[in-house]
């Protein structure tokens, strides 16, 4: 089996950036005698002082890499990165940076119930100048870490569990490399006229496979991975949109307050779609249980995706 | 609660994390697997103390948590494996149980969270004047959750009758906890003030002993007070699905501990008192054998379900946000 | 000076349910007397505890209200409040019900920098199943309050800090009792027939101002206040945005994936407002300056309404 | 650093802080103000002894943290009253302010959060080898945070040279502290194995010197360690704008340390040195009046920087999310 990407441009960065901080609940087999654990620090499970040491290691120059694990254990560390990671460089009218990176998987598969399944994108973009990137392929994971890697404000990646499984690279992944990925690009990753796909993460998978399913139906679907929610490629993906008669926004959130609704808003108001064109599909209004039967009713699937984009073609003239 | 009760009751455990291993390497187990292998005296010896009107209060390896609480072993088996009759309907899974009418509050995911929600059942307790203690457990790792530490300040300062009970096995995930933590739990919460008792974590009459001393201090008002049973778990910290669960402590721990098995030496014990524990195991054996087919056997979750009990009052739609779906 | 409407509401609730709890780092004056220590309790700075703990009263019988002062903590506090309290009515298959109702204040006029002037709504609305209540007044806030005190599941209601300030009695309210106020139902507080300027919490009053700025150049706008902001009331703003040519929603939170962009979305697909009638009036998407100079800059005023409400109705036919 | 020093700088802290509450009472203070009033020895005693190149990390209450450190308070009374020259052109006011070319790293609002930041910066000294410590300030109320616990849990378990001063006032805005903590500050600290001297927060010299022996156990690598002075706050929690503050204390309480007010004892002791102290308080008045005037000539806040220093990163427009507006 060979290297996770992830670990390749980790280590690169390691490699690269002798200052750069790694701090995490869990290890990273061999890291400490690599790097010292000085440089791979393992922590107790205390999440906000975690986070907040990771703070002042990167506003005294030293890139920090907080490891929340997973994204529910955000809850629990929010203060340190909505009142001081993303403030100082503000605060301080630009006298300090705060290069920190935090990591934290979302759901998928792992069925775990709704206290350990969270994608919390759509509220840390309400984080004014914080990075939410949302990879959604073992390749795009990579890629935007290593641009994470380099930047030099805070980032959060919220990474799909999915790319760690056994059997990850097995996968044929949507992003040929896992080369830097610029944040606020939006992605096409699959060609069509008829009909625009936009998925962000897990949701991108479905989108593909539903451009599947539509092909057999005669329908042409193109699709876009939004990469990060903020910055959000507001105008790329409507350029894209408007070539299409319709788009259908998928997201596994909720709906309320979201990106997908925020999206939605902008390729009407830009002109790029019409309101009988759009359709958004989104998680049920309800927290995400643990059983896969009852995660097929609240959750969007690849079939839903399909039907929406048929009704939303439905009596649409081609342009 | 004599010897056998508490030796039936582990053994009901062991045979229930064991099969559910078993189904969980079938892949049957759609979710993760947190065993309470090891543990068992600890839970059977904690709770076997508390009056059926004071209510326990878990962490996500909770199964031990429920069964000596009460919880019945076939919906809480359908609700791990996706099956009608769940003991949440589906939508908890293993990690975050619960079950009311047997007086099990809850078994939170989030380390450390269950802390505070005990505290705030042992406040109404102490309000209420009711003379009732609050149960509840956690891992050596939750102490370095700054919300236990936080519940526990305001416990000593509202006195409240609030029994920790500690499961100190010396790891938290792949992590040995003195790598990370500078105190012993004992010696932690001494330091805080809160008054310890230490026990065999493997020995269930030493547990439960030890824990009727500190449910005493607490129904008496002296609360908080804690007991800190040292065990160690004797498969790993958790499995997913059907992935097999990495190595990650030294092979010889392993293997000393193996000797101190909870149910090996309860059941030595038993014997010497001149009862035989297998057919003890072996009803429990069977009772698990009964509730594995049952729910093997049973459909799945039924979905009609899915959204409800999110709130109770009437605006779900109001509440969607999704109205162009 | 009489007294606070807030006040009245509570206390009459303390009087009428006898075991419903109050949780707060700071006390209210006589309190403790006369409701005794174990129902109007003073907690140490923990607010992370001291929501876990309104959980585990109200999951067990005892509606709470945790105060939690400002909304600016709540972000040590949000694990219990995402994890725990919305969640156990849905992870017990409804075993449970927890009626818990968190106060917090966001901002106006304190001026005291972005650690601390928090506008958390549109996060919130993310929370599956949270009440989350945005007053814009003296009277709102009690109205909404005497609500959320019979309310059975997890409310926030985020205060403007305006209605506290020596004075807050002397204002005209723009509810003219504070009887309960729904949730969900947004209400028209005042009558226009060319715009519709929608508002929440502190830009309502914003948009009452801009109405009189716009009648003075002979435009017609019809306020209305959101009051929740979940539950959203979608169809009744639609509705009402119906009967006017444009609208202007208008929030002092970021743009990104917010409240005002989620309705605004509603608005078009609903047909209720043309994409060119649409305008949102968001903050700049930047912290909040301690200076009120550089507030000024940034956050969304009158003017601004008025001037997008203007530019909306630009070249737009009467119906 | 000699006593006439240590108590110049007192001076020009209590100075400051009257002339900006004379301001805020006229309604030229846009903000909030927590006054140093009354604990000006803490703050000067322990920064005192800290070398150039070692950082200090404050709380809310800061303006005494600051100007120790080094801080002008020409820049530093502009950014409260919204001035153009503030020293962090606006966007901080009176809570969070910083003043990087001073090493005085940041002060943070959030009660309790300064502490894991400077445990960062401390790992940051401790993995560079540099034998510097880090001085950092909280009250005795941010000891009920968790997160406090959670990073003497880690500087403990790391060794981190995190000289921590414990600003013990016995109040916590309304609430006297053993009102809602069951230990007092130095227990508490010695029962988490902190290495803590205790010191009167009222003697500059003597606050000077437990904190020389703070920091030498930091610098040596012996650290954490902590100081708690006990001092007092001669005038209240804070003012808002012009509203006049409550008076939420006995009467009597205020009194009795108005008797110890730091200033009048180092003054005092000056004298019984042969050191005439009124000139250097004449100074300090003198230096903050022309400050005053100065600030209040200013023009405000310029706009041109509202919206720069968000991120560094050339996006600011797509992150608008307004592009409606
Ligand atoms: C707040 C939080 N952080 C991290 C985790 C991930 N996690 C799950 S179990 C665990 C170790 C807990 O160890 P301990 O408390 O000793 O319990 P044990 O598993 O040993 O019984 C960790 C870190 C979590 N569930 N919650
Ligand atoms: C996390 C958090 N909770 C509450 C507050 C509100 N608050 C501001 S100051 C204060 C009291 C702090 O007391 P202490 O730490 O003793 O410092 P002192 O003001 O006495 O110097 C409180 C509760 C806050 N700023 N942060
Ligand atoms: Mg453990
Ligand atoms: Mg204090």
């Amino acid at each position: 089996m060979s290297q996770h990407p992830i670990n390749v441009v980790f280590e690169r960065a390691m490699d690269e950036q002798p200052e750069l901080t790694y701090l995490a609940t869990t290890r990273v087999a061999g890291w400490e005698r690599t790097y010292g654990a000085d440089r791979s620090v393992c922590m107790p499970i205390s999440e906000n002082a975690m986070m907040g040491i990771g703070v002042g290691l990167a506003m005294t120059g030293r890139r920090t890499v907080v490891d929340l694990a997973r994204a529910a254990f955000l809850f629990t560390a929010m203060d340190p990165l909505v009142n001081q990671a993303t403030k100082w460089r503000y605060l301080s009218d630009g006298q300090y940076s705060v290069p920190l990176l935090v990591l934290a998987i979302t759901r998928c598969g792992e069925n775990s119930g709704s206290q350990h399944e969270h994608v919390p994108h759509s509220m840390l973009c309400q984080v004014p100048g914080l990075v939410v990137a949302v990879p959604s392929s073992v390749n795009s994971a990579a890629g935007l870490m290593a641009t994470a890697l380099n930047h030099p404000d805070p980032v959060v990646i919220l990474e799909t569990s999915r790319i760690f499984f056994p059997g990850w690279d097995t996968a044929t992944d949507i992003e040929p490399t896992f080369d830097p990925i610029p944040f606020g690009l939006a992605h096409r990753v699959r060609e069509g006229t008829d009909v625009t796909l936009v998925g962000i993460g897990n949701t991108v998978t479905d989108c593909l496979t539903a451009a599947d399913q539509l092909a057999q139906r005669g329908i042409s679907a193109q699709v876009v991975d939004l990469r990060t929610a903020a910055p959000l490629d507001r105008d790329g993906v409507a350029l894209l949109a408007s070539t299409t008669r319709a788009a259908v926004l998928v997201d596994e959130a909720i709906g309320a307050c979201s990106l997908m609704n925020d999206l939605g808003l902008h390729l009407l108001t830009s002109g790029a779609v019409e309101p009988v064109g759009l359709r958004v599909v989104a998680s049920d209004p309800c927290p995400i249980p643990a059983s896969p039967t009852l995660q097929a009713v609240v959750l969007p699937s690849a079939a839903d995706v399909a039907e929406a984009a048929a009704d939303a073609l439905d009596g649409r003239p081609a342009r | 609660m004599d010897l056998s009760e508490l030796y039936a009751q582990m053994c009901l455990i062991r045979a229930f994390e064991e099969a559910l291993l078993e189904v969980a390497a079938r892949g049957e187990v759609p979710g993760v697997v947190h065993p309470y292998t090891g543990h068992e005296a600890v839970a059977v010896g904690a709770v076997a103390g508390r009056r059926p009107d004071e209510w326990v209060v878990g962490y996500y390896r909770c199964h031990g948590h429920a069964i000596a609480s009460g919880s019945p072993i076939g919906p809480l088996l359908r609700e791990m494996l996706d099956r009608a009759g769940g003991i949440c309907g589906g939508k908890s899974g293993s990690m975050q149980i619960c079950d009311r009418d047997r007086r099990f509050l809850l078994a939170s995911s989030i380390v450390g969270s269950q802390l505070p929600i005990a505290a705030g059942v042992a406040f109404g307790e102490r309000a209420a004047g009711s003379g009732r203690a609050v149960v509840v457990f956690c891992g050596d790792g939750a102490l370095g959750a700054g919300v236990a530490y936080e519940t526990l300040m305001i416990a000593r300062q509202k006195g409240l009758p609030l029994a920790l009970v500690c499961e100190d096995n010396g790891w938290q995930d792949r992590n040995p906890s003195p790598a990370v933590m500078p105190m012993k739990p004992a010696e932690l919460l001494r330091g805080l003030g809160v008054e310890v008792t230490e026990a065999d974590g493997n020995d269930v009459e030493q547990v439960a002993s030890a824990m009727s001393g500190v449910l005493d201090v607490c129904r008496a008002g002296g609360g908080p007070a804690a007991l800190v049973a040292r065990t160690y778990l004797r498969d790993f910290h958790s499995q997913l699905r059907n992935f097999v669960p990495a190595a990650y402590r030294p092979a010889d721990q392993v293997e000393r501990w193996k000797a101190k098995d909870p149910l090996l030496r309860a059941g030595q014990r038993l014997r010497s008192l001149g009862t035989d524990p297998q057919p003890v195991l072996d009803a429990a054996s069977a009772a698990v054998a009964e509730a594995v087919r049952g729910a093997l056997a049973a459909p799945p979750t039924p979905v009609d379900t899915a959204l409800s009990s999110v709130t109770v009052a009437p605006f779900g739609a109001a509440l969607a946000g999704s109205d162009v779906r």
